[in-house]
């Protein structure tokens, strides 16, 4: 078997074992029982939620994110092992939502780690929420879910994003060269 | 004794609502008397931003289960270089309140061991609670500014 | 050379049946999830869930370890498993269970735990030792009711070796026939509610409260390991339910009916294995959690109290 | 030979003091010394027809020795029971020493002097045919060791082992006096005892005595204090070696002098004796009781006294039980907890020698940092838990076997639980003190050190796939108490129940490593450093004022259970008989009022109570 269709017979299968492990800031959590329980049923795509991101595979980012907690979020993120994917959770991850004037929040998530699927909506519906999901198993098969080879690749962009957020500066950047890139 | 009995010249704006304006000195006898006669809960201490008259005012809650009365003192502190002593010898959840003032609008308070980074982390501009802190304009500056991840 | 061609037999049998014991523990994993979600009214994960998600496992492309101590959980998880597996009596196979008896499969079981509680540890994190604290208190909770029974049924049967215990049961006379046993599988079903760790005994992994406890660093490889491990222990301990009290599901004598008593029996065995796993799974799906001492009081008390009582009755001889 | 071997170690002893200020040159010569009786006993066992190193082969011990000493007689001689003790010994004795060369700075001439003095009290008991000759023996045992003790310097330490030590010597001397009464001669080889009262009483006494030193419920108070306050390789030595002693007493009184049919003459119940009953229920009681106790210490020799308390138990209960299958594993699990005991002990003295810490809640992540230390801890944890890859779980089996053999219903259920706990407290030192957050950047322990622990793991490894050696050596005890020995080849171990082929574990382990192992290896691994953990989240920087070593109160719901029941229970109940008998002496010394006229009164009294009695009868 030559090795593109190992990858391929590997991306087919592990579509079908999503786990997940949710950051639940802001109000995109309480989205997240009903389509785990018997209304929708996520279980049933082979989904399922982990306790830690040592475990999981997606990220779920369910709201705004302060500076303090975008710290926290690198970490997990950074936890997580390859392949790994991020779902981001209504308007607050994509521009702000209705904190887009807020100091302290950031407006858009994928200028610190790489998304791989925003859901819009203010928040979004559980049907919103499974059909990304399936969009999202639909991209690992298709391998355009690439947001983790995007993080390796412009690991010193991304670093240096996320520095300047964390010192709310924008000239305090320092040398990216020294920290060991993965 | 109540409230009204203990200060004449206090203020009643409604019924169970009692308002008395003080010098900053004097806030922590005012806050020691009330306690020592059934005012024990401390609710909450608050800080408004008066930028016109160059002040801030801080508002102490407190509450009085048996009188079912909620007293607010007031005092006026400059709002350049304004201090404040300490009260968390009477009630130490004060100190946490203290601590949030201190970093959201840059009161001192005085004797308060602990008025590091609280909630912030690593905040290097103007204390953000301040009205002559342009949030519309910090955003403008620093998150839209932040480079997008260029794709080669 | 004959010798070494039975030796090779007895190895691709050994190998072949140690295959097959994961394949079930891996489909136990998503008849767990499908049993589960169809209580809950839910439709649940397809039945062949659990050899999606450790393929997925094995495959992440990158796997993280503290070390080499970190490193032997996942060793000795898998290899201490298989070896309780290879000392049992399944489905009419003896397999190396006449080497052996109930006491070694008991201390086998312990290789898999405290390897993995070995790891865990390493990894540094105090979820993991308080995962394990629990895991562990836990074993000293279920194992006293279950010994009971087991040393009160030994003493009746008059062996240790599960081999014996297994045909002694040959021709229906099955342990659970017998009043007092029918009492004493009762009790240590209640033994392997807590060995299975499902619900209401799941303290020790509780996802909620410290991060599924011992495997919280664990991921990858490295869970894939230990998800194997959790399985086959499924097969494994309700085997030993089967083996001691369901005479191990053997139903034909292979000298009568040759090899279709070894399928009629196999299936047997398995059907006997789901049943008892379904049971545990339907008290798991109602059930909130005990905390770790109500548990520990619960065994010591109400269940080990049961036991006491089977043991007095063998003591006295009566009605056996 | 042997006297002339006690010679010199007397010599060494007194060399060894001069050499106070020279540790290394003492612990040279001590060492030296601690090896001669082995040789000269090796090389008598060679003159009378036994070819060493073949000691697995039954063996035929004959002659004794009687040696003329002025005014009194030492008879000695080597029993198959001695010797096998003897090795014991005779192997982890050096290697302690080996231990203590770099371990024990201060003083180290009187430490040698009085590990000489031990090692030679033990091995005339060992090696006694009379009961004079086993009580000098003894005591020159008992008093170097509270010598030691001293050196420790602990008050507790020293009342507890004192006041149990002459405990002891009184009930030995009692009973061994009451003997001579009841058959005119202090030989064991002449005693023949009958079925009397007084004997009974006797053996009682000896064997209660002899239980002190094995350190068995109720009468283990001295033991805690003892091996937690003491040099490390002392107590690798007495908690390994010494406490067999006791154990070696109640064989050597129990069957090789009295006989099972003696026993069995007092009433049998099940086909075991009341007397062997009576010590396998407190056996299993000691084994239960001080793993519980162990599970709740804090401090690592603590942990360790108190497992030893309960893994010397489980003698205990092989010795009452009596069968072949019993006794061979009462050996058997004599050998192991000699070995892994004293692994366990050397393994804390080096972790303390690094560290400076005895406190498991204050250690933390050492594995990494000494992993050979840990390898050998981890070895002889595994053997005193019983997982089938040492040869801790042979001996366990063998005793379990027995028990079930002898239908013993509500013995085996705590012996068998009593294991589970040892996992317990097994995990504790192993998490505790091994892994979790390393707190403490220290090096490897000394080279001397290593060699002694690994040399003391390494007959854990051989009797692993060799269990019938220990068979072997226990089927000419056996046959001398007039037993069948078990059926059994090198590899396996037959019972009327079951049995049990290492060699079948060990190839099927291999097997199922390999397979694993091949598994594990087929993806890449990155180790990533420590502070690299999930915890919510949080990030590193906080690491440096969150401890997230979380050993401290570790078993705190077990405690809430077990606690109010079992700390301090024994210490508690002694307390009690001591303030009773303070209560009593007091009462007693008001008599003493010094006034002629009272104790005229007092002597009017007893006259009117004897002429009350002869009035009566």
């Amino acid at each position: 078997m030559r090795n593109d269709d190992w990858k391929k017979v590997s991306r087919l299968v592990s579509k079908k074992s999503l786990w997940m492990v949710h950051f639940c800031t802001g109000c995109g959590a309480m989205e997240m029982p009903p389509v785990m329980t018997s209304r929708y049923d996520m279980e049933r795509f082979g989904i399922a939620p982990m306790a830690t991101p040592r475990q999981a595979d997606v990220l779920l980012i369910t709201g705004y994110l302060s500076i303090k907690t975008l710290k926290r979020v690198v970490q997990v993120y950074e936890q997580m092992r390859d392949p790994k994917y991020v779902i981001g959770f209504g308007s607050c991850t994509i521009n702000g939502g209705m904190y887009w004037d807020s100091y302290n929040t950031i407006k858009d998530l994928s200028k610190y780690i790489p998304v791989d699927l925003y859901i819009a909506g203010c928040m979004p519906r559980p049907e919103a929420i499974m059909d990304a999901f399936l969009k999202l198993m639909e991209m690992i098969e298709k391998g355009e879910a690439i947001g983790w080879k995007k993080y390796h690749k412009y690991y010193d962009q991304y670093k240096r994003n996320q520095r300047m957020a964390f010192s709310y500066r924008l000239d305090e950047v320092q040398d990216i060269k020294e920290d060991d890139a993965k | 004794m109540m409230a009204k009995e203990l200060f004449p010249d206090a203020q009643e704006i409604r019924k169970g609502r009692i308002r008395i304006e003080v010098e900053p000195e004097k806030v922590g006898e005012i806050v020691k008397k009330l306690k020592d006669n059934g005012y024990d809960h401390f609710v909450m201490l608050s800080c408004i931003d008066w930028i016109n008259d160059g002040q801030f005012e801080l508002v102490y809650h407190m509450w009085s289960y048996e009188y079912r009365e909620h007293v607010m003192i007031s005092t006026r502190i400059p709002r350049d270089g304004g201090s404040m002593v300490t009260l968390r010898d009477l009630f130490p959840q004060i100190e946490t309140y203290e601590r949030e003032i201190h970093e959201m609008f840059g009161v001192d308070f005085i004797g308060n061991p602990r008025l590091g980074e609280f909630i912030l982390e690593g905040w290097p501009h103007m204390p953000p609670m301040r009205k002559d802190f342009d949030t519309e304009k910090f955003v403008k500056d620093f998150y839209y500014k932040i480079p997008e991840v260029k794709e080669e | 050379m004959v010798d070494l061609i039975a030796l090779g037999e007895q190895i691709l049998l050994l190998a072949g049946m140690v295959t097959l014991g994961f394949a079930i523990g891996m489909f136990f994993n998503g008849f767990a999830r499908k049993v589960t979600a169809r209580i809950h009214n839910r439709i649940g994960p397809p039945i062949y869930q659990g050899y999606i998600d450790v393929f997925k496992l094995f495959a992440k492309k990158t796997n993280i370890s503290h070390g080499w101590i970190f490193d032997l959980a996942a060793l000795f998880s898998v290899a201490g498993i298989t070896l309780a597996f290879l000392f049992l009596p399944v489905a009419g196979f003896t397999l190396l269970s006449t080497e052996g008896d109930i006491f070694l499969i008991l201390y086998l079981l312990a290789i898999p735990a405290l390897g993995f509680a070995l790891g865990a540890g390493a990894s540094g994190n105090p979820n993991a030792a308080v995962g394990i604290m629990r895991a562990l208190i836990l074993m000293l909770a279920y194992e006293l009711p279950l010994v009971m029974v087991v040393v009160a049924m030994m003493i009746h049967y008059n062996t240790t070796s599960l081999a014996t215990l297994v045909q002694m049961q040959s021709g229906m006379h099955w342990a659970i026939f017998v009043p007092v046993f029918f009492i004493g599988a009762i009790i240590v079903d209640m033994a392997l509610q807590g060995m299975l760790m499902e619900k209401p005994f799941d303290i020790a992994i509780a996802p909620h409260e410290i991060a599924s406890g011992p495997m919280v660093e664990f991921g990858g490889k490295h869970l894939g390991a230990l998800m194997l491990y959790k399985m086959m222990a499924i097969v494994v301990e309700t085997t030993l339910f089967v083996d001691l009290f369901l005479g191990g599901g053997v139903v034909l004598s292979v000298s009568q009916y040759g090899w279709i008593a070894y399928v009629v029996n196999f299936l047997v065995w398995f059907a006997l294995i789901t049943l008892v796993f379904f049971l545990a799974l339907l008290i798991n799906a109602v059930f909130p959690r005990f905390r770790i001492e109500q548990a520990l009081k619960f065994y010591w008390k109400y269940d080990a109290l049961a036991a006491l009582l089977i043991l007095i009755w063998v003591f006295a001889g009566v009605s056996i | 030979m042997i006297l002339e071997a006690f010679g010199v170690m007397l010599l060494a002893v007194i060399v060894v003091l001069a050499l106070d200020r020279y540790p290394r040159i003492a612990a040279a010569v001590a060492i030296i010394a601690s090896l001669l009786p082995l040789f000269a006993l090796t090389s008598w066992a060679g003159i009378m027809g036994i070819s060493l190193p073949s000691f697995l082969a039954p063996l035929e011990f004959e002659s004794s020795l009687v040696y003329n000493l002025g005014p009194g007689t030492l008879n000695l001689a080597i029993t198959p029971l001695g010797w096998f003790f003897l090795l014991l010994l005779a192997t982890s004795f050096p290697l302690a020493l080996l231990f203590a060369s770099s371990f024990v700075r201060n003083r180290a001439g009187g430490f040698y002097a009085g590990m000489l003095l031990t090692m030679l009290g033990s091995f005339g008991v060992l090696l006694a045919r009379d009961a004079l000759t086993f009580f000098l023996f003894w005591e020159i045992m008992s008093w170097s060791i509270l010598a030691m003790v001293l050196r420790g310097g602990d008050r507790r330490a020293i009342v507890s082992y004192l006041s149990f030590g002459s405990l002891s010597a009184m009930l030995l001397l009692f009973g061994f006096m009451m003997l001579y009464f009841k058959t005119g001669t202090f030989l064991f080889g002449d005693m023949h005892l009958d079925t009397s009262l007084t004997t009974l009483v006797a053996l009682s006494m000896i064997v209660a005595g002899l239980a002190v030193k094995g350190a068995l419920m109720p009468l283990h108070v001295w033991a805690p204090h003892v091996y937690s306050r003491s040099e490390e390789p002392f107590v690798a030595f007495l908690s390994g070696g010494l406490s067999k002693l006791g154990y070696f007493g109640m064989l050597l009184f129990m069957y090789g002098i009295a006989g099972l049919s003696l026993l069995s003459s007092w009433g049998t119940f099940r086909d075991v004796s009341y007397f062997g009953y009576a010590l396998a229920v407190i056996g299993a009681f000691t084994a239960f009781a001080g793993t519980v106790l162990a599970v709740m210490q804090d401090d690592l020799r603590k942990l360790l006294a108190y497992s030893s308390v309960g893994q010397l138990g489980y003698i205990a209960i092989g010795i009452g039980i009596g069968t072949p299958l019993a006794l061979t594993g009462a050996l058997f699990q004599a050998l192991n907890h000699t070995f892994f005991k004293a692994v366990l002990f050397l393994a804390a003295g080096a972790v303390y020698y690094r560290t400076g810490k005895w406190k498991i809640s204050e250690l933390g992540g050492l594995g990494y940092r000494m992993p050979f230390t840990f390898l050998a801890a981890l070895f002889a944890i595994f053997a005193l838990a019983a997982i089938p890859i040492t040869s801790g779980f042979a001996a366990k089996w063998l005793l379990y076997e027995a028990a079930i053999e002898k239908k013993f219903l509500f013995v085996t259920p705590i012996m068998l639980i009593a294991g589970v706990g040892a996992f317990l407290y097994a995990y504790k030192i192993l998490y505790g003190v091994f892994l979790g957050e390393p707190r403490y950047d220290v090096k490897e322990a000394p080279i001397s050190q290593l060699v002694a622990m690994w040399l003391l793991v390494l007959p854990l490894v051989i009797f692993l796939i060799f269990p019938g050696w220990v068979a072997d050596l226990a089927a000419p005890i056996l046959s001398e108490y007039g037993m069948q020995p078990i059926p059994h080849t090198p590899y396996v171990i037959t019972t009327n129940l079951a049995a049990y082929n290492t060699l079948a574990v060990i190839f099927a382990l291999m097997g199922a490593l390999l397979v694993s192992l091949i598994l594990y290896k087929w993806k890449p691994q990155e180790v990533v450093p420590h502070e690299d953990n999930y915890l919510a989240g949080e990030p590193p920087e906080l690491y440096e004022y969150i401890s997230m070593h979380a050993a401290s109160n570790y078993y705190e719901p077990f405690e809430d259970v077990f606690g109010p029941v079992f700390r301090r229970g024994a210490e508690r109940a002694w307390e009690i008989i001591l303030a009773a008998a303070e209560f009593l002496g007091n009462g007693a010394r008001r008599l003493y009022t010094g006034l002629t006229q009272d104790y005229s009164i007092y002597i009017l009294l007893f006259f009117l109570i004897l002429v009350g009695w002869w009035l009566l009868w």
